[in-house]
C-alpha cells in the first residue's frame, strides 16, 4: 500500500521493486511528512504539494517507461519516529530517493542517507546540508537559510535610509532549524557593515515574547531577522505591536507566507517583510499553469492552496526531473540512488516557471540556488518587492 | 431488620472467605459477631455494606436483606443513604482532613444539616480527647485517638444500622469500657441497631443481646449473649484461659483449638 | 520602568498559567493523579467556541456558555469511559491513561479541525492599554480578572461545600469515602467536569491571544512547574505559582537572557522549582503527606 | 503523599517471585536456550527492515529495564529518561568522535557518566516523593537538553554530532544484522544482571523503599542511599541504551532527546508492567512497534482513499492513545501479566477449559 | 544485668503538642519491659524516638552506654534494635518469606555487583539466610502461609509476620507496638508465649506496648506508665498496680486484674 500517486498500480504490494509492472520500471520515492506534529500547519500543505505533483504526472500519463510512486508517511516532527519511518521507506518500500521535511531529522539522517546512497531533498534549507563531504546525498532546492539571511543583509545595505550603519537583531529558536543560519548571518553582517546588536531566543511554541522584545528594544535595532515558524513569528509581531516597537521585522522563508497574515491579523502583519522563496498561488506565474490544471481536474481552485503547497510541488518536480534524467541515462535495470543523484547533479538551470528560482546542481554543488526574493505584506497580502536575486550579485 | 442468609463471598475470584453465613439482626438490638483471625467477620460486614467490590471481592451466593429489601447489589453510597453504616476495620480515617472535617465527612449523607454542629459537640463529649485535637490533621493522631475518631465518625452518620468492626482495637481499657457503655447508651436511648465485631468477647457480649461465632466463613455457634458468656469453650477461646500465662506454657506448643 | 513592565508582564502571563494549573489541582485533589491530558482539554475549548461562534453566528458570550456546557460534557465522558474504569487501578495507571487520553484527544482535534491555525474574531478590545507607561493587552487583563474570580470561587467551594470535602476524602481513601456514603463516581465526574471547564476557559483566553492551533496544548507541560511550585493540592498555590513563574520567567528573560545567550524563559521555571522543592518538598502551599507509624 | 503504585485494595504482583524461578529447572534452561537460539538466528529469516526494528526494540528494552528499576521497583517516577539517553549518546559521541576512543571503551563510560548524572539528579529524592520527584526529573530533562544545546564547543550545539558504527579490527558493525547482534547481546546481559540484582538484597531493599519507606528504614535500609542507587543503576542502563542508539543512528542532536522520548519510555514500563523485567521488554516492543503497525494500517487505508491521508495520520494518533487507554483498562497489570496468564493457561493445558 | 537502654529527660514537641515531656527510665538487658498509658499518651512516640523515626526535641537516649539520640534509624538497626509497628507496615504484595527476608537486610552483604552476578557469593548468601528465615517462620508457626502475599492474610496473622520480620534481624532489643491488638484471648495467649520464648530462649530484651493489662502484668519485669507525655509511674508490675496516679489515669478504680 502506501500513499501512492498511482493508485492503479499500488495494489500489487509496494515491496516489489520489480523492474517491470506492465513493462515499466518501478521507482519509489519516499516521503517524510509532518502532518500531526509541531510544524503540521506548514507541513500539511507542503506534503500535499508533493503528492499533488506526483498525481499530476500520473494524470498526464506518467513518465515514459517508469512507474513512479511517492510513498509518504507522517512522522509528526519527532526525530526518532523519522528514523523509524526512514528505515521503513528504505527497507520495506524500497525507496530510492527521499523527499524530507525538517532540519533536525534531515541532519539526523544525512549520514545514514549517505551510507544507503539515497538522494534526499528536504524542506530544510540548512547551510550544513550544502557540505558535500558530510552530506553527499542531500540537495537543497532553494536558497539556504544562510543565503536567505545574506540576501536580506544585502537588501538592507542597499535600502537602508539614514546615515548610521544599519543595526540588526536576530530572533530564532533553540533548534537545529532556528540556529542554522545564525553564525553565517553574523559573519556576513560583519562583512557588509551591518551591526548585529542583539539576539533573542524565542521558543517555537512561545505564547508571548515580551521580555525578549523589550530586551531587544533596549538595543533599538533598525531591523530584526526572524527564523521561526508561523506561530512564533505571529507572536513576535503581535507583541512588538503591543509594545510599540518600530523595528522592521524580516522573516526567512518559513516565517513568511499566508499564515502570518491569518494568525497575526492583517493590521499587525502590515509592513512585515519576508523571504518569498516560492510563488504564491495568486501570483501569475507561467509555472502556475500546471498547478491550475491539476486543481481544475480535482475540482479545486487556487484559493484552496497556499505558498507551502507550491513549495512542496516544486521540490517534487525537481526530484522527478532528476529521475527522468537518470532513467534516460540508464535505460536498463532498476534505477538506483546513485543514478538519481547523478541525475540531480546534471540538472542545469531548471526552469521552474517562476514558482521558485531556477536550480542547478553539480557534483561539487548540491545547493540548487542562492537566489531568493523578498516581499512585504501590503493590504493584507504578500507582494514581492524584489525579483529573485543572489547576495553575490 | 437485617437478615443475611447463606452468604458466600470470594476475593479475587479465588479466595473463598465466606461459606454460607446466616445471621439476623433485629431492630433495636446489639448483636455481637465473634471469631478468630481470618474467620470472615470483616468480610461479612463489608459484604453487608457493599464494600467488597472495592477489594475485588464478590458475593457469589446468598442474600442480604435490609428492612425487607434485598440489598446484594446496591452500591455502598446508596446503602449509607438507606441507613447502613460501617466503621471499617483499621480506622481508615481521612489522614489529610482535620478531626473536625472527618466528623463532617461522617455526616455526609445526612439531610438535617442544622443539627450536625451540635452532634459534633456530642461526639466531643463522648471523646473529650478529640475536642483537644479538633483542628489537627487526623493522620497525626495516635492509634487510639484515630479509633475514637472512627467511631465518632460512625455516630455522626446517624444510621439505622451501625456496623462496628473491632471498635476496641488499640483503645486503653478504661476507655474501652466507656466506649461500650456509650454504645449501649446510644442503643437504648436512640434505638440504634448495632452489629459489632469484636475480639474482646467479654465486653462485647456484656452489652449485646445476641451473639454469633463464626469460624472459617461459617457460623459455628449462636445464642443469647448471656448464654454465650457462660459457655466454657467460648470463655477459654476468646477470653483466654484466665490462668497465668507463664504457667500454662508447657502444653501450649502447636496446640490449636479446633471447632 | 523596564522592571515594572517585566513584572506586570509576568503577572498577566502568570494568570493564564494559574488558570491552566487550576485544572491540574482539581484533578489531583480528587484522585491524586496528574492529568497529563490537561493541555488537550485546553485545546478543545477554543475550537468549540470558535465553531459555535462562526457556525451558529452567535455572540461570544453565548458561544462561551455553550463551550462550557460542551466542556462539562467532555469531562463527563472522559470520566465515564476512562477514569471510572480505572477506579481500582494504581494512581500511576490513571496518570498513564491521561497520557493516552492526550494523544487520543489531540488526534480527535486533528481529525476534526485539521492543523491550520485559526484566529478568533476579536472578542476583547485589541488596542493595548497604556497605564503610566506600562502596556497591557486587554485579553491579559481579562484573564487576570477571571483567575481572581475563580480563585475566590474555588477557595470557598473547597472550604465550605460538601462536594469539596468529599473530593478530598475520595482522594485520601476511596474505600473509606465510599463507606461514608460518598459516591466516588459522582465526585469524580464532578471534578472532571469542572476541570474540563476551567481548562476551556484557559484555552479560550489563550486562543484570543495567539490564535487556535493544535500546538496550543503544549501549555499543559509548560504549567507543570507552576502546579508543583504552588503545591499539587492547593488552589491558592496554583494561582500564586502561576504569578510567580510568570514573573520569574519574565525577569529571567529580561535580566539573565542577555547573559547566557537567551532561551532561559523555558528553563528557568524548572530550575527555580527544583531549588524551591529542596526547601519545601511539597511546594509553597501543598500539604505535606502524612506518614505516621 | 499517597503511594502512587498501590491499588486501593490488596492486589499483588507475582513477578518478583517468578523472577526467582528463572533457570530453576532443567526444562526451563532448555526453554531459555531455545529462546536464545531463536533470538540469535532471527536475522536469518526476517527481512532487513524487521532486523532494524528489532534492534530498536532491543535498545529500547535496555532503557526500559533501566527505567523500570527506578520507577517500577523503587517507585520513583522519572520523566527524564529522554535526557539521560542523551547523556549516554553525547558521552559516546564526544569520546569516540572528539577524542577518538574506541566504542568498546566509550560504551561502558557512557553508562558510567550517565549513572553519575542520574545520581546527581537523584539527590532531590532525599526530600521529594511521588509526583514532586517526577517533576524534578522533568526538570532534569529540560536542564540537560538546554545544556546540551548550549555547550556548543563540546556538543556541537543544536546541530548535533556525527558518530560512526563500532568496529572490531577491520570489521564494522555497519549492517543491520551485525548491530542487531550487538544490541541483543547487551540486552541479554542487562536482563541477567537486573533479574539477579532484583531478587537479591538490593532488589528487596528497592521494593521496600517503594512500598513503605518508613518500615524500610527500620529494616536497616538507608533510604537515601537506595533511592540514589536506584537512580544510578537505572541511569547506567539508560546511558548504555543511549550510546547504543547513538551509534545505531550515527547522530546525536538535542531534538532527539526531547520529552516525548521520556514519555514513551514511561509508557513502555507502564504498558509492559511496573516492576517486571519481562514487562519492560514487552513494553518496549509494544511501544516501538505500535506506531509501525498503525502506519501500515494507515497505508492500507490510504491506498483506497488517498485523499484522506491527512485524516488517517491524525487517526493514527487517536488510535495510539486509544490503545494505551484500552490497555490500561483491560489489563492494568501490563503485558507481563497477560504473558503470565497465557503461560498459566498452557501450563495446565489440556485440562483447561 | 545492667541497663541496655537509658532514656533521659526525653521531650518531643510537635508544634504546641507535647507528645513526650521530660521522660526518663531505663530498660535492663534481657528483661521484658512494658510501656503503658492511655491513648495519645506518647507510647508510640517514645518507640519512634528509640528507633530513630523521631528525634527528641531534648533529652538523650543511650543504648549500651552509647548515645544514639541523633542516629539515623537504619544505623540503629545495625546495633541490634528491631521494631514491629502498631499500624501494620508490611510489604503487602510480597510473600511472608520475602517480608521476613527483608528483616535480614543488614545482616546480608551482597551489593550491586555481586547481587547482579548472583552466581557465587550472592547465591550462597541467599541460601544461607533462607535457613535463618525458616527458623523464624517455624518459631512463629507461619509455615503454611510462607508463600502467601501478606496483603491477603487476616489481621492477626499479619501482626505475627510483622513480629517475625523484626525477629529476623537477630535483634538484641525488640520493640513491639501493640502486637496483640485485634486478637482474641487465645490468640493473645499464643502471642504472649512467643514473646516469652523470645525473652527466655533467644535472650532478647523486649519492649512491649500493650493495652491488655492482664498480659502486661504477667509478662513484664518492669513497666513504665505514660500519661499526656509524662511518666507517671515506673517499676515492677506490683508497684505500678498500686500506684495511685496510674490507677486514676489508666487502670481505673474498679478494674480487677
Ligand atoms: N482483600 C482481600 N483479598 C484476599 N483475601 C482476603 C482479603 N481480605 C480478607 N481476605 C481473606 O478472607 C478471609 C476472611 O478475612 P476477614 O478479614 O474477613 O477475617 P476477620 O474475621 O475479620 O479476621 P480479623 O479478626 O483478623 O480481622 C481471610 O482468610 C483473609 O485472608
Ligand atoms: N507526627 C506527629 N505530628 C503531630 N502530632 C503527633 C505526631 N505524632 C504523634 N503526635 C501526637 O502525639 C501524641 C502522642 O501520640 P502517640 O502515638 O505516641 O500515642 P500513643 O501513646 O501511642 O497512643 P495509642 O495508645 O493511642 O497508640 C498524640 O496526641 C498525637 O496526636
Ligand atoms: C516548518 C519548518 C520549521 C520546517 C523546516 N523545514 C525545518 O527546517 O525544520
Ligand atoms: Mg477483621
Ligand atoms: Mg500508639
Amino acid at each position: 500500500g502506501g500513499d501512492s500517486a498511482n493508485p492503479s498500480t499500488s495494489n500489487d504490494g509496494s515491496s516489489s521493486n520489480s523492474s517491470d509492472s506492465g513493462g515499466k520500471r518501478t521507482v519509489v520515492v519516499g516521503g517524510l511528512y509532518d502532518i500531526t506534529g509541531g510544524t503540521g500547519d506548514v507541513g500539511t500543505p507542503y506534503a500535499e504539494g508533493e503528492k499533488a505533483y506526483f498525481e499530476y504526472l500520473e494524470m498526464k500519463g506518467g513518465v515514459e517507461g517508469l512507474d513512479l510512486k511517492l510513498i509518504g508517511k507522517d512522522y509528526a516532527y519527532q526525530i526518532p519516529e523519522a528514523q523509524k519511518i526512514y528505515q521503513e521507506l528504505r527497507d520495506k518500500e524500497k525507496a530510492v530517493a527521499i523527499l524530507g521535511w525538517g532540519t533536525g531529522d534531515t541532519e539526523a539522517l544525512r549520514q545514514q542517507v549517505a551510507t544507503d546512497q539515497l538522494p534526499f531533498i528536504s524542506a530544510s534549507y540548512s547551510e550544513n546540508l550544502k557540505n558535500i563531504n558530510e552530506s553527499p546525498y542531500n540537495f537543497l532546492t532553494a536558497a539556504s537559510y544562510s543565503d536567505q539571511g545574506r540576501a536580506i543583509l544585502k537588501w538592507i545595505v542597499e535600502n537602508h535610509e539614514g546615515d548610521d550603519a544599519p543595526t540588526l537583531a536576530l530572533l530564532y529558536n533553540d533548534t537545529a532549524f532556528g540556529r542554522s543560519p545564525i553564525e553565517d548571518i553574523k559573519e556576513y553582517a560583519k562583512e557588509v557593515g551591518v551591526e548585529v546588536v542583539d539576539e533573542q531566543v524565542i521558543d517555537v511554541q512561545a505564547t508571548e515574547a515580551q521580555s525578549q522584545l523589550l530586551n531587544m528594544e533596549k538595543k533599538n535595532p533598525d531591523y530584526a531577522i526572524i527564523q521561526q515558524t508561523w506561530g512564533a513569528t505571529s507572536t513576535i509581531l503581535r507583541d512588538a505591536k503591543t509594545l510599540g516597537i518600530d523595528t522592521q521585522f524580516i522573516g526567512l522563508n518559513w516565517a513568511a507566507g499566508e499564515g502570518i497574515i491569518d494568525i497575526a491579523g492583517a493590521d499587525v502583519a502590515e509592513g512585515y517583510i519576508g523571504i518569498l522563496s516560492h510563488a504564491f498561488p495568486y501570483e501569475d506565474m507561467p509555472g502556475m499553469a500546471e498547478i491550475k490544471e491539476y486543481l481544475d481536474a480535482k475540482g479545486k481552485t487556487v484559493d484552496d492552496i497556499n505558498q507551502k503547497f507550491v513549495q512542496g510541488w516544486v521540490a517534487a518536480k525537481i526530484m522527478v526531473e532528476a529521475i527522468k534524467i537518470a532513467a534516460e541515462k540508464y535505460p536498463e535495470g532498476d534505477l538506483t540512488g546513485p543514478q538519481i543523484r547523478e541525475g540531480l547533479e546534471s540538472i542545469q538551470n531548471l526552469d521552474l516557471g517562476g514558482l521558485a528560482a531556477n536550480v542547478s546542481f553539480a557534483p561539487d554543488n548540491h545547493a540548487g540556488t542562492e537566489m531568493t526574493r523578498l516581499g512585504i505584506v501590503k493590504n493584507g497580502k504578500w507582494e514581492p518587492i524584489t525579483d529573485y536575486f543572489s547576495y553575490k550579485d | 431488620m437485617l437478615r443475611v442468609s447463606n452468604l458466600e463471598a470470594v476475593y479475587q475470584k479465588m479466595i473463598l472467605a465466606l461459606r454460607g453465613i446466616s445471621l439476623n439482626v433485629k431492630e433495636g438490638q446489639i448483636v455481637a459477631l465473634l471469631g478468630s483471625n481470618g474467620a470472615g467477620k470483616s468480610t461479612t460486614l463489608k459484604a453487608i455494606s457493599g464494600l467488597l467490590a472495592a477489594e475485588d471481592g464478590h458475593i457469589t451466593d446468598g442474600t442480604i436483606e435490609f428492612q425487607g429489601e434485598i440489598i446484594n447489589n446496591i452500591s455502598p453510597d446508596q446503602l449509607v443513604k438507606k441507613g447502613i453504616f460501617l466503621c471499617m476495620e483499621g480506622r481508615r480515617i481521612f489522614k489529610d482532613l482535620t478531626v473536625e472535617e472527618n466528623l463532617y465527612a461522617g455526616a455526609y449523607t445526612r439531610k438535617d444539616r442544622s443539627s450536625i454542629k451540635s452532634d459534633i459537640e456530642k461526639i466531643y463529649e463522648y471523646f473529650p480527647k478529640l475536642k483537644m485535637l479538633e483542628h489537627r490533621k487526623a493522620g497525626y493522631l495516635s492509634g487510639g485517638e484515630q479509633q475514637m475518631l472512627a467511631i465518632g465518625r460512625g455516630l455522626m452518620a446517624k444510621p439505622k444500622l451501625l456496623l462496628l468492626d473491632e471498635p476496641s482495637l488499640g483503645i486503653a481499657p478504661l476507655l474501652v469500657k466507656e466506649i461500650f457503655e456509650n454504645i449501649k447508651k446510644i442503643n437504648e436511648e436512640e434505638g440504634l441497631t448495632i452489629l459489632v465485631v469484636e475480639q474482646n468477647a467479654n465486653i462485647a457480649l456484656s452489652i449485646a443481646h445476641y451473639g454469633y461465632i463464626i469460624e472459617n466463613g461459617r457460623v459455628v455457634m449462636k445464642g443469647e449473649a448471656s448464654a454465650l458468656l457462660e459457655d466454657k469453650n467460648i470463655s477459654e477461646h476468646y477470653l483466654g484461659t484466665g490462668k497465668d500465662i507463664k504457667e500454662g506454657r508447657s502444653n501450649r506448643r502447636r496446640q490449636r483449638i479446633v471447632w | 520602568m523596564f522592571f515594572l513592565q517585566m513584572l506586570i508582564n509576568g503577572i498577566v502571563v502568570g494568570s493564564i498559567y494559574g488558570l491552566v494549573a487550576l485544572g491540574f489541582v482539581l484533578i489531583y485533589r480528587a484522585s491524586g493523579a496528574l492529568n497529563l491530558a490537561n493541555g488537550e482539554f485546553v485545546l478543545f475549548g477554543p475550537y468549540v467556541c470558535l465553531v459555535i461562534m462562526t457556525a451558529l453566528n452567535v455572540p461570544f458570550l453565548v458561544a462561551f456558555i455553550g463551550t462550557l456546557l460542551f466542556s462539562a460534557f467532555l469531562g463527563l465522558v472522559v470520566e465515564r469511559l476512562v477514569i471510572r474504569q480505572l477506579q481500582n487501578a494504581p494512581t500511576i495507571s490513571v496518570i498513564m491513561a491521561t497520557l493516552g487520553l492526550s494523544s487520543l484527544l489531540a488526534g480527535a482535534v486533528h481529525i476534526i479541525w485539521g492543523h491550520t491555525t485559526r484566529t478568533f474574531p476579536p472578542v476583547f478590545p485589541q488596542t493595548p492599554l497604556n497605564i503610566g507607561g506600562i502596556i497591557i493587552t486587554p485579553v491579559y487583563l481579562w484573564s487576570f480578572i477571571i483567575v481572581m474570580i475563580l480563585l475566590v470561587i474555588f477557595s470557598i467551594f473547597f472550604k465550605y461545600s460538601k462536594i469539596g470535602l468529599a473530593m478530598r476524602a475520595v482522594a485520601d481513601d476511596r474505600q473509606a469515602a465510599l463507606s461514608m456514603g460518598m459516591s466516588v463516581k459522582f465526585v469524580l465526574a464532578m471534578t472532571w467536569m469542572i476541570a474540563s471547564m476551567v481548562a476551556a476557559i484557559g484555552g479560550i483566553l489563550l486562543g484570543n491571544i495567539n490564535g487556535v492551533s493544535p500546538t496550543m496544548s503544549a501549555i499543559g507541560l509548560t504549567v507543570l512547574p507552576v502546579v508543583i511550585l504552588g503545591g499539587l493540592d492547593s488552589v491558592m498555590g496554583a494561582i500564586i505559582g502561576g504569578f510567580l513563574i510568570g514573573i520569574i520567567q519574565n525577569l529571567a528573560g529580561g535580566y539573565l537572557d542577555p547573559l547566557v545567550g537567551g532561551g532561559l524563559k523555558d528553563v528557568v521555571p524548572f530550575i527555580v522549582v527544583l531549588l524551591i522543592l529542596m526547601l519545601k518538598p511539597h511546594g509553597l502551599f501543598g500539604s505535606r503527606g502524612i506518614e505516621r507509624v | 503523599m499517597r503511594n502512587l503504585f498501590v491499588r486501593e485494595c490488596g492486589n499483588y504482583k507475582t513477578s518478583y517471585k517468578d523472577d526467582m524461578k528463572l533457570f530453576g529447572t532443567k526444562s526451563e534452561i532448555v526453554k531459555w536456550l531455545f529462546l536464545f537460539i531463536i533470538l540469535l538466528t532471527l536475522p536469518l529469516y526476517v527481512s532487513n527492515y524487521w532486523v532494524g526494528l528489532l534492534t530498536l526494540c532491543a535498545i529500547s528494552a535496555i532503557g526500559a529495564i533501566g527505567l523500570n528499576i527506578l520507577t517500577g521497583f523503587t517507585g520513583q517516577i522519572s520523566i527524564g529518561v529522554g535526557a539521560f539517553l542523551g547523556v549516554g549518546g553525547y558521552t559516546t559521541a564526544i569520546l569516540t568522535t572528539t577524542y577518538g576512543l574506541s566504542f568498546w571503551v566509550s560504551l561502558p563510560l557512557a553508562g558510567i557518566v550517565t549513572a553519575l548524572v542520574g545520581g546527581l539528579f537523584g539527590i532531590p529524592s532525599l526530600r521529594l516523593k511521588g509526583l514532586y520527584l517526577a517533576i524534578a526529573t522533568l526538570a532534569a530533562q529540560v536542564i540537560i537538553t538546554f545544556i546540551i544545546s548550549r555547550w556548543d564547543s563540546v556538543t556541537g550545539g543544536t546541530a548535533g554530532m556525527v558518530l560512526s558504527r563500532p568496529s572490531i579490527g577491520s570489521y564494522s558493525f555497519m549492517s543491520n544484522a551485525s548491530y542487531y547482534y550487538l544490541s541483543i547481546i547487551i540486552l541479554i546481559l542487562t536482563v541477567i544482571y537486573s533479574v539477579n540484582l532484583l531478587r537479591t538484597r538490593v532488589g528487596r531493599a528497592f521494593l521496600a523503599v517503594r512500598d513503605r519507606d518508613i518500615a524500610a528504614q527500620i529494616m536497616g535500609i538507608n533510604l537515601f542511599y537506595y533511592k540514589v542507587l536506584a537512580f544510578i543503576i537505572s541511569s547506567f542502563f539508560v546511558g548504555i541504551a543511549g550510546a547504543l542508539l547513538a551509534h545505531y543512528t550515527m547522530i546525536v542532536s538535542p531534538e532527539l532527546y526531547n520529552i516525548h522520548v521520556s514519555i514513551q519510555y514511561l509508557a513502555m514500563v507502564l504498558i509492559g508492567g511496573l516492576g517486571s523485567i519481562l514487562g519492560s521488554i514487552l513494553g518496549a516492543i509494544f511501544i516501538t512497534l505500535l506506531p509501525v503497525g498503525l502506519t501500515s494500517i494507515v497505508d492500507l487505508l490510504t491506498a483506497y482513499m488517498p485523499n484522506l491521508y491527512q485524516l488517517f495520520s491524525a487517526f493514527k494518533e487517536f488510535v495510539f492513545g486509544l490503545a494505551i487507554i484500552l490497555f490500561l483498562i483491560f489489563e492494568p497489570g501490563g503485558l507481563a501479566h497477560i504473558w503470565h496468564n497465557i503461560k498459566n493457561y498452557f501450563r495446565v493445558w489440556p485440562f483447561s477449559y | 544485668m545492667g541497663p541496655i537502654l537509658e532514656i533521659e529527660n526525653v521531650s518531643l514537641h510537635f508544634g504546641g503538642v507535647k507528645a513526650l515531656d521530660q521522660v526518663s527510665f531505663h530498660i535492663n538487658e534481657g528483661e521484658i519491659f512494658s510501656l503503658i498509658g492511655p491513648n495519645g499518651a506518647g507510647k508510640t512516640s517514645m518507640l519512634n524516638c528509640i528507633s530513630g523515626l523521631y528525634h527528641p526535641t531534648s533529652g538523650s537516649i543511650r543504648y549500651k552506654g552509647k548515645d544514639i539520640t541523633n542516629m539515623k534509624p537504619y544505623e540503629r538497626t545495625t546495633l541490634g534494635i528491631a521494631r514491629a509497628f502498631q499500624n501494620i507496615a508490611l510489604f503487602a504484595h510480597m510473600s511472608v518469606l520475602d517480608n521476613i527476608k527483608l528483616g535480614r537486610h543488614t545482616l546480608m552483604k551482597s551489593g550491586v555487583f555481586s547481587g547482579g552476578i548472583y552466581v557465587g557469593k550472592a547465591s550462597k548468601e541467599e541460601i544461607e539466610h533462607r535457613e535463618k528465615v525458616e527458623e523464624v517462620i517455624e518459631f512463629l508457626e507461619l509455615q503454611d502461609i510462607r508463600h502467601k502475599p501478606v496483603g491477603t492474610l487476616p489481621y492477626g496473622l499479619q501482626k505475627r509476620v510483622e513480629v517475625g520480620r523484626a525477629l529476623a534481624l537477630n535483634p538484641e532489643l525488640i520493640l513491639l507496638d501493640e502486637p496483640m491488638a485485634g486478637m482474641n484471648g487465645a490468640e493473645k495467649e499464643r502471642m504472649s508465649q512467643f514473646i516469652l520464648d523470645m525473652h527466655e530462649v533467644m535472650k532478647i530484651t523486649v519492649v512491649l506496648i500493650e493495652h491488655d493489662l492482664g498480659v502486661v502484668m504477667s509478662l513484664s519485669n518492669h513497666i513504665a506508665v505514660l500519661d499526656f507525655g509524662k511518666r507517671i509511674g515506673f517499676g515492677t508490675p506490683k508497684e505500678v498496680r498500686e500506684n495511685p496516679d496510674v490507677i486514676k489515669a489508666y487502670i481505673g478504680e474498679e478494674t480487677v486484674i
